[in-house]
C-alpha cells in the first residue's frame, strides 16, 4: 500500500518521525525528555513495536498512557517491567550492556560529533551555564548507537565545541588530552557511538573516519542550505536526496496519541 | 542506632550548620524536601557543600538565596518547566558558588560508593570528555584537594588499568558521604521504616551514604503496615534520625502517588530565578513572607492543591491541565 | 533483544555444552533450579563451570553425578539437613574439581560487577585471610589464568592503594560473567517479567551478569498483571532468554510463598551423598528413574506435597513438623 | 527483684543464654543460622529490645513469628523492615557500616580469634572440606565486635588453624603473608574485631595484644579444665569466676518462644 504523506506538519513533527525510523524492532532504547521520548513512543506505536525504553530515573520498558512530562515522572513507570532507581538505569542496564540506542538532545555539536550541554564561552571563566551534562555523556558513552536530536544554527555547530559534555568519534584522551579515536579512549569497553543527528533541516550521519556528513535533506531545504549553517565544512557529496515526509498516519498518531494533551506539540 | 527522633521543621532545619555538607532526595524535579530547603533560606544558612546526583528546583532556590558554596552535580534545571538553573549558572558566572561537574553516571557512582562504604567505584560511563579535563577540576583549583576536608577527595577521579581481565583504562570515581541527607519520602513507619512509590530514584543510595539522615515524610503511618510488604521499603528504622511528618512538603516538585509538579507555580519561579531582584521578590512573597509551611500551604489555597491531587491508581494528577490540548 | 523463548525442561538443559560455566538463582536451600540441575544429570553433563555465590543441594546433585569441573564459591551444604557438601568436598580430595574459594562477601562483589558490566568492584571484605594466599589460587595451579579463557579473571583478585580519600589497601574483586543463569522463579509475565517473592538473593545480579539466561518459572501470570507493581519484579523479558513453566520445579529447595524446603527429603539426600555408592543409589531412584519432573512429582505424592505447600499469608508452610516439640 | 536462675539447663541453653548477654539494646546484630539465631531473638525478648537483626540473604530486622531454620528463609523477612538481597546485606549494611555485631560459629579457632570453616589439613591436599567460609569473615571483617559460638574440644582450639577463614586479631597481610596486626590490615577500614568466643565451657575475651584469655568458665567447669581443652597455652590468670546461669524466664523464652518447635533445642 502506498504511504500517505502528510502535506501539512511542523519542523518539530519531522524531527520526531525521523527519529522515530531509526529505532530498529526490538531495541532497547535509552530517552531523554521531550522529542526523544515521542520518537521512541511513535515508534513503538509503528515500525518498532518490540523496542522498549528504559528512562534514568529508573523505569523499565513503561508504557505510559499519559506523555511524562520529564524522565522522572510517575507516568513513566506506568505499566513499566520494573521500576527502580538510577543505579538500575546507569549500572543494571547501560553499563551491563543491554540498551541498543540512546536518543539525546545538545546544544552544539562538532564535527565529530561531539556535543556540549554544559557552557558557552570558556569553562573556566563561562558566558553562559547550561543545564549541564545530565545522563546525555553516559549514554552515549556505552549505547551501540546514539542519535542526536538537535534545533539547527549555524553557532550550534561547530568547528570544536566550546566543552566536550559528551563524547564523539574524536576525543581527548586523559591525562594527556591527545585527540584519538573513540574506540581508543573506551578499549574494550567500546560499543559503538553517535550514528546519526537528527535536526529541522536534515539528517547527519558518520563516515568511518568519524566525520559528519549530510545524509538527507528535509524536504523544503537544499543540501547547501544546511551547509551554510554549520560552521565546519560540512560533507554534502554524499547526500542521498530528500527525508522522508511523516505520514498521515504518523501526524495523527503523535497529536492523538502519543502527545494528545499538546504538551510538546502544541 | 535506634528510632528516629520526631521534630519540627524549624528544629530539624536547625540542625544544619553553615558549611555542612548536604544531599537530598528525589530526582529534579520529583520528591524534593522543598518545605526543608525554604526552611533553610529562612535560617540563612550559608556556604553549604552540596552533593546532588542532580538539581532541580530546590537547588535553585537555595541558590538564589546565597546558601551555597560548593554544588558538586551534574545538572541543574526545572524540565519542562523551566529549561536552566539560572541561579546557580549566575553563582558559578560570578564566583560565587564553586561548581564541580561530574556526569549523571559519575555522580550515581559517587553516592553509591558511599552508600557501600567503599572508597570508589569503577565506571566507563564520560571517558574521553571534558568533565575529565584536569584543567577544570575546579575543588582542586580552589586548593581543596589537600585532604583538609575529609569529605572532599583528593582527586577529581583516577584512571587505572584494569589488571583482572586486562580491559584497558577504567575510571575510579571517589565516594561521596555527605554530612546530612535530607529526604522527602511518602511514608514512614512508626519506627522509621521508609517507603517511596514508583522509581526510587537515589534514594535509597543517598541515606546510606550520609552520615546523619533527614526524613520529611508525607505521612506516618503503623509500623506493621509498612512492615506487612518489606520488599517495597527503601531504609530500616536505625538508618534514620530525625523525622518530620508535614503533607505536601515536596511541593511544587511532585511526589508519586501523593501529587504532581506544580507547574505553573514552577513556571513562575523560574522566571523570577533570571534575575537577583525577581528572586528576591519571588522569596518575598513565598518564603521570607510565610512563617511557616501550614501558611504557605493556605497562601496556595485548597483548590489549587487539589487539583494536583494524585489519582490514587495512576500516581499522577489526571485532572489538571498539562498542554494545549 | 526480545521476548523469551518457551522450551521444556529437556529443550532447555540440552542448551548446555559441556565445560559450560553456569550460574543459578537462590540461596543455599532455598529457590534453586532442582529440576533443571536433575535434567543436566539425566543428559550427563561434564566439566561445568560454575560460579555461585553460594551453593547448595543443587551444587551436590550435580558434584555427585560428576558434572563439575570447576566450583568458584564459598559455601556447600544444606543448612539445618546436612552440615557439609560431601559431594563436592570428596571431589574437591580426590582432585576431580578444581574449587576456587571466596568469601561470601567477595562472591557477591564478582557477580555485582558482573551484572553492571564493570572488569571488578573493589572490597575490604575478608582481608588478611588465607583466601587472598596466592599458594591457595587454584585456578592459577591449574594453569588456566593464562587469558586464554575469558571467563577466567587473569588475578583471582588484586590489593591496591586507594588515592581518592587515602584509605589504605583495598581489595579489587573480578566480575563473573557466566555463559548462563539458571533462574528459577515464583512468577514470570506472558512477555518475560521476572518476580520472586521474600528476600531477592542474588538473583537480579546473576540475570544481568550472565550471557543468557533460562528462567524455571513456577508459574506463567498475565503480563499486565505483573506490571501492575513494577517496583517488585526483578529483571524485564528482554533480559529473560528462555522460559520453562514447571511447577514445583525448586524442590526439595523452598520457594518462598509456594512451598518450604523439604527436610525429610535433604536429609535423605545428604545421608546418600555421603558416598559413591549412596549418591548411585539416590540417583537411580530420583533422578535417572524418573524420566520427567512430572513423574518425580507423582512419585513425591500429593499429602507429601501438600503438607510443604506455603500458607498464603505467611509464606512458609504452617503444617509441617520441624523439630521435636 | 533477685533473679529466678535455673537449676536444670543444658550446655546449648547456657551458650544461648551467654551470647544473648553479649548484645548491646539498639545493636545491628549481624547473625547466622542456629545458636547465632537463638541468642539475638533471646535478647530481642530480655535485655536489648531495640536490637535488630540483619540475616545475609537479605532480609533486614526481620521480626519471626516462627524460627527460621536457615538465614534465607521466608520466616526471616516476616515483619522485616526491608527485604532485598545479598548485596543490600554485605555492601548497603555491613560494608556501609551499620553493624555493631556479629554473631559467627566456626570449626576450629586459634589464640588470636583467627577461624577456619575450610579445611582440615593442608589446603592444597585437605584431609576434609567443610562448608566454606560463608558470611563468617565478612561479617567478622566489618562489623564493630563479633561473637563466635562453638563447641569447646582440644583438637578446635589450636596453636595455629590450618586455614585462616575467618580474620582474627593477628593476621598474614598479603601479597607478603607477614602476620600483623588486625589493624595494619584494615587500616582505615578497621572497625574492631573478635570480642568472645563462648563455647559449652566458658566464656572467652582478647587482650590488647590480641590474645585469647578465659574471662568466665561456666558452672560445673574449672578454668584448669578450659585450659586442658585448649592445644595453645590459655591464659586462665584474668577468669572472672563463673559465667551467670540462665533465669527461668531465659529457660522459658528459648523453649516456648524462641524455639517453641524444638529446631535447634530439642
Amino acid at each position: 500500500m502506498a504511504k500517505n504523506y502528510a502535506t501539512n506538519y511542523k519542523p518539530n513533527d519531522l524531527l520526531a518521525v525521523a527519529s522515530a525510523r531509526e529505532v530498529n524492532d526490538g531495541d532497547v532504547v535509552f530517552a531523554g525528555t521531550g522529542l526523544p521520548m515521542l520518537a521512541i513512543m511513535l515508534a513503538q506505536k509503528t515500525t518498532a513495536p518490540n523496542s522498549v525504553c528504559i528512562y534514568e530515573a529508573g523505569s523499565v520498558d513503561g508504557r505510559p498512557v499519559d506523555l511524562p512530562a520529564s524522565v522522572g515522572d510517575a507516568r513513566c513507570a506506568w505499566q513499566a517491567s520494573v521500576a527502580a532507581g538510577l543505579t538500575e538505569a546507569f549500572y543494571g542496564q547501560l553499563h551491563s550492556g543491554y540498551v541498543d540506542l540512546g536518543f539525546l538532545g545538545g546544544a552544539e555539536i562538532d564535527q565529530y560529533g561531539n556535543v556540549n550541554t554544559t557552557v558557552v564561552g570558556d569553562y573556566s571563566a563561562p558566558k553562559k551555564r547550561f543545564t549541564g551534562s545530565g545522563g546525555n555523556p553516559d549514554i552515549n558513552s556505552l549505547a551501540r548507537r546514539t542519535v542526536f536530536i538537535m534545533v539547527q544554527e549555524k553557532r550550534r555547530f561547530k568547528e570544536h565545541v566550546d566543552y566536550i559534555t559528551s563524547p564523539g568519534w574524536r576525543l581527548p584522551k586523559w591525562p594527556s588530552g591527545e585527540f584519538v579515536h573513540r574506540k581508543e579512549v573506551y578499549g574494550k569497553f567500546f560499543q559503538g557511538g553517535p550514528s546519526a543527528v537528527i535536526t529541522n533541516m536534515g539528517v547527519f550521519r558518520f563516515d568511518d573516519d568519524g566525520i559528519m556528513y549530510l545524509d538527507t535533506v528535509h524536504p523544503g531545504f537544499t543540501a547547501e542550505q544546511v551547509k551554510d549553517n554549520c560552521l565546519f565544512d560540512l560533507n554534502i557529496s554524499r547526500c542521498q536526496g530528500e527525508t522522508e515526509r511523516p505520514t498521515v498516519e504518523e501526524i495523527e498518531l503523535l497529536y492523538n496519541e502519543v502527545d494528545k494533551e499538546g504538551i510538546f506539540l502544541p | 542506632m535506634g528510632k528516629p527522633q520526631k521534630v519540627t521543621l524549624k528544629e530539624a532545619a536547625a540542625l544544619i550548620n553553615d558549611g555542612d555538607f548536604l544531599t537530598f532526595s528525589g530526582f529534579t524535579i520529583w520528591r524534593r524536601p522543598m518545605a526543608f530547603c525554604y526552611e533553610m533560606v529562612r535560617q540563612g544558612k550559608k556556604n553549604l557543600h552540596l552533593f546532588e546526583v542532580n538539581g532541580g528546583t530546590h537547588t535553585e532556590v537555595l541558590a538564589g538565596a546565597g546558601c551555597i558554596g560548593i554544588w558538586e552535580s551534574c545538572w541543574v534545571g526545572h524540565e519542562l518547566y523551566g529549561k536552566l538553573g539560572e541561579a546557580l549558572a549566575a553563582g558559578q558566572i560570578d564566583g560565587s558558588i564553586i561548581v564541580e561537574d561530574y556526569s549523571h553516571g559519575q555522580a550515581v557512582a559517587r553516592l553509591l560508593a558511599g552508600a557501600y562504604g567503599l572508597p570508589f567505584i569503577p565506571t566507563a560511563l564520560s571517558m574521553g570528555t571534558d568533565i575529565l579535563n584536569p584543567k577544570y577540576d575546579n575543588l582542586k583549583k580552589a586548593g581543596l584537594r589537600d585532604g583538609s576536608n575529609p569529605k572532599i577527595p583528593l582527586k577529581k577521579y583516577d584512571i587505572v588499568h584494569d589488571t583482572l581481565y586486562d580491559k584497558g583504562e577504567i575510571l575510579l570515581i571517589p565516594a561521596a558521604n555527605p554530612d546530612w541527607a535530607v529526604i522527602y519520602a511518602s511514608q514512614i513507619g512508626t519506627e522509621g521504616t521508609v517507603r517511596v512509590f514508583s522509581q526510587r530514584y537515589v534514594d535509597v543510595e543517598a541515606i546510606k551514604a550520609a552520615d546523619k539522615v533527614i526524613v520529611i515524610a508525607e505521612e506516618v503511618v503503623p509500623e506493621e503496615y509498612i512492615r506487612q510488604e518489606p520488599d517495597r521499603n527503601i531504609a530500616p528504622g536505625y538508618a534514620v534520625d530525625y523525622v518530620v511528618e508535614l503533607p505536601w512538603a515536596a511541593h511544587p516538585t511532585g511526589s508519586q502517588f501523593n501529587y504532581d509538579v506544580d507547574a505553573d507555580f514552577m513556571r513562575a519561579f523560574y522566571q523570577a530565578s533570571k534575575s537577583k531582584d525577581g528572586y528576591k521578590k519571588w522569596a518575598d512573597e513565598w518564603v521570607y513572607g510565610v512563617d511557616s509551611h501550614e501558611a504557605y500551604l493556605e497562601k496556595l489555597g485548597v483548590n489549587h492543591l487539589q487539583n494536583l491531587r494524585a489519582n490514587t491508581v495512576m500516581g499522577y494528577s489526571t485532572t489538571m491541565k498539562r498542554g494545549t490540548r
